[in-house]
């Protein structure tokens, strides 16, 4: 039962709300996890791997500019995903930190794509990367800028896609994703139209330690796991639909305070 | 053979490595072998020492009623039973229900928070040991439900 | 090498709170890996807590405790500046400690 | 309020800051996610690449909610939902209520996993995902409407018995753009399966009907 229950991926997250939509009897057990999150022991394996010499150029990733300068991580994950001229793109954490882990480290990038979901049998860099520069974020408010002309396209093509469906199911991220206190079986579905939801989802949803993964994920994967449930095919790691839907959700997130990693089923 | 056989041969077969076919060094020694390979929580409780259970409202469990994930079920248990020496957590339905004992010594409260997995739906129980060389318990029933959307 | 734990350790009046998370896989034996290989049994049997040298928790745990394992308890008779030390001691031998000190909750 | 002043509104601050006028108008958006969803699936199949591409009646329930269907449009809905209606050969539209409550509880089928298609006997119903049905079944979704008693409610009438079929085999004949997949036109679930399914849902004896 357990290899089963680890591999079932779930459809969404437990609602971060807490007592909405709630089912009496699950969030004893809910705070208890959050009390102590194993995420904590990505967040330190993560601040080694980003200081240690790594990759075929054996450089850190001290010189990553994560959009506030190289190695500025205070505050960084807020104003993500924000646009980078040496890219011409807006680009998300993940994404982000591809470039320089490419660029600066001289890793192949489709070595770390490959391993961008950590398993029961390999940890994942990039999850472990990811939960500690998020956390250096914690405390402050989400602030993703929409000043620049293409962070205003892609933050537009984010709701685009948010409403847009397809697949054999008809489903779209607003089918699960636009209405008070609804459920999946028991999961929590947030309600990603309301101003306060979105806030929490992105300021305290991902990266978060899942129970039935026994990993940390980030939110590249939970677009990736929704996609799934919609019966879309693997989703393309850090691809520009995985950008614009993140840019349009942590936009509209701006002033949720942070508090990173989560914790969820 | 069916899945639940396989498993519960696997994990049979993966006991009897931990307990003999992979040499143990420092830990052996305090590891209740016969308790923790029990199959039947009776028999479990049995190997605790314990000949009889007396009943305890001075025990607190602290679980869900219904676990969301059944790999990680956080269990708290709290005695108030005069000179705790040891709390054990039991979940009845697991192929071998012992999963814990916590000695306590030198100023240890009588209190253990730990996380277990729980295959289905099943009473925890905790037994407790006191100084008297009885044995207290109560339990509480978690609810595992199937994954969200399996 | 095993990742280190996180120990996290307050008192309030004499009584130390502590919560400890540890990297460990917690195999049951029964878990298939992507090759269809039965990864082999792998879990804590020993977890050993100490507060200024002397145990004050002794566990014993089945392969029943989840991966990445919690340990909360509770310790009276501390204060501030005290060390508190965690041993755990796998199936295979493996070991690891690490000390944290106990600081006052805020 | 329109979509284009609720919009304006709400990016007034940025584009204050930023000095700038211009605006993504609504054609280069839909061509910008287009061409998202025509790079989002790198190395995939092009079969299992072809799902994320849109029928006519998809593409008018994509809207954000301020952006209301017409009455044409939604007409346009019901005549496509309506010729996409088969019954199963035998013409017996009530099924075996034990194989449906199988299927209720079912949500698997249909999924991609590095590029394949999970390995299932036959596609799930997912029904408990959305829906409650048994009263003893703890664990069920709330997405869609409760559906405790509903034969109990409604009885076993041929006119209750068809409505059940077509509803479940698209939900868009009856409720244009709803949340409920069109299990059966888009062959997710086959005009044999949905019998079964109205079964649990009509039957005296389902749990649906019983607890």
């Amino acid at each position: 039962m357990r290899a089963r229950s680890v591999a079932l991926a779930l459809m969404l997250i437990a609602s971060p709300l807490g007592a909405q939509g709630d089912v009496d009897g699950l969030s004893i057990g809910r705070q208890m996890l959050a009390e102590d999150n194993p995420g904590e022991l990505w967040v330190q394996r993560g601040e080694r791997l980003f200081y240690e010499k790594r990759g075929p150029r054996g450089v850190s990733l001290e010189r990553c500019d994560l959009g506030l300068g190289p190695g500025k991580l205070e505050g960084a994950f807020a104003q993500l995903p924000r646009y980078f001229s040496d890219t011409n793109s807006v680009q998300d954490l993940e994404s982000r930190l591809l470039t320089c882990m490419v660029g600066l480290q001289g890793f192949k990038r489709e070595e770390i794509v490959a391993n961008r979901f950590g398993t029961l049998d390999k940890d994942s860099d990039m999850e472990a990367l990811v939960s500690f520069i998020a956390s250096k974020s914690n405390g402050m408010k989400m602030n993703v800028p929409l000043a620049h002309p293409k962070e205003r396209e892609v933050y537009k093509i984010g709701e685009y896609l948010f409403y847009r469906r397809s697949g054999p199911l008809d489903f779209s991220c607003a089918t699960c994703h636009s209405d008070e206190a609804k459920r999946i079986r028991l999961q929590d579905l947030p309600n990603m139209t309301d101003p306060k939801q979105v806030q929490t989802v992105v300021s305290t949803g991902w990266p978060a330690y899942r129970g039935t993964q026994a990993s940390v994920r980030t939110m590249q994967h939970r677009l990736y796991d929704c996609n799934w449930q919609m019966r879309l095919p693997d989703l393309g790691y850090a691809s520009d639909m995985s950008i614009a839907l993140t840019s349009y959700l942590n936009h509209r997130g701006n002033g949720g305070v942070i508090q990173l990693p989560g914790v969820r089923r | 053979m069916n899945r639940r056989r396989r498993t519960l041969l696997a994990w049979a077969g993966g006991t009897a490595a931990a307990a003999g076919l992979i040499p143990l060094r420092a830990s052996a020694a305090n590891w209740n072998k016969p308790g923790f390979e029990a199959k039947a929580s009776n028999d479990a409780i049995k190997n605790l020492g314990a000949a009889n259970l007396i009943e305890s409202k001075e025990i607190t469990i602290t679980a869900p009623d219904i676990a969301e994930n059944g790999a990680v079920v956080p269990v708290a248990v709290t005695s108030r039973i005069p000179n705790t020496q040891s709390i054990s957590i039991v979940a009845e339905k697991n192929p071998f229900p012992l999963a814990a004992t916590f000695d306590m010594a030198n100023g240890a409260e009588p209190y253990a928070s730990v996380r277990i997995k729980m295959g289905q739906t099943s009473h925890v129980r905790a037994v407790v040991k006191a100084a008297d060389g009885r044995f207290y318990t109560a339990s509480k029933e978690v609810k595992v439900t199937v994954g969200g959307c399996g | 090498m095993s990742e280190p734990m996180r120990i996290r350790a307050t008192v309030q009046g004499d009584v130390a709170d502590v919560r400890i998370l540890m990297r460990h896989p917690m195999e049951t034996g029964q878990r298939k890996d992507a090759k269809g290989e039965i990864v082999p049994v792998h879990f804590i049997q020993n977890v050993v807590v100490t507060h200024n040298g002397r145990t004050v928790v002794d566990a014993q745990w089945s392969q029943a405790v989840s991966r990445d394992p919690f340990l909360g308890l509770r310790v009276k008779g501390a204060k501030a500046g005290d060390k508190i030390a965690v041993t755990w001691t796998d199936n295979k031998g493996d070991k690891r400690t690490d000390e944290a000190t106990i600081v006052a909750a805020s | 309020m329109p979509v284009k002043r609720r919009l304006l509104l709400l990016l007034a601050p940025a584009l204050l800051a930023a000095g700038c006028a211009s605006f993504p108008d609504r054609e280069t958006i839909r061509a910008g996610g287009e061409d998202a969803i025509a790079h989002a699936y790198p190395g995939m199949p092009p079969a299992l690449v072809a799902r994320s591409s849109q029928d006519a009646s998809q593409k008018l329930c994509s809207k954000a909610p301020e952006d209301k269907l017409t009455a044409e449009e939604a007409r346009q809905i019901v005549e496509s939902a309506r010729a996409s209606i088969k019954y199963p050969p035998s013409g017996k539209l009530v099924g075996d209520w034990k194989i449906g409550a199988q299927l209720v509880a079912n949500g698997a089928g249909q999924r991609v996993r590095d590029g394949r298609v999970e390995k299932t006997r036959e596609n799930g119903a997912l029904c408990a995902n959305c829906h409650a049905l048994d009263a003893k079944e703890v664990n069920a979704g709330n997405l869609g409407p409760s559906l405790m008693g509903y034969g109990a409610k409604r009885g076993t009438s041929d006119a209750v018995v068809k409505h059940t079929y077509e509803k479940i085999y698209n939900a868009w004949l009856y409720f244009p753009c709803s949340n409920m997949p069109r299990l059966g036109a888009s062959g997710f679930l086959t005009p044999e399966q949905i019998t079964h399914l109205v079964a649990y849902l009509v039957d005296p004896q389902s749990p649906v009907n019983r607890n």
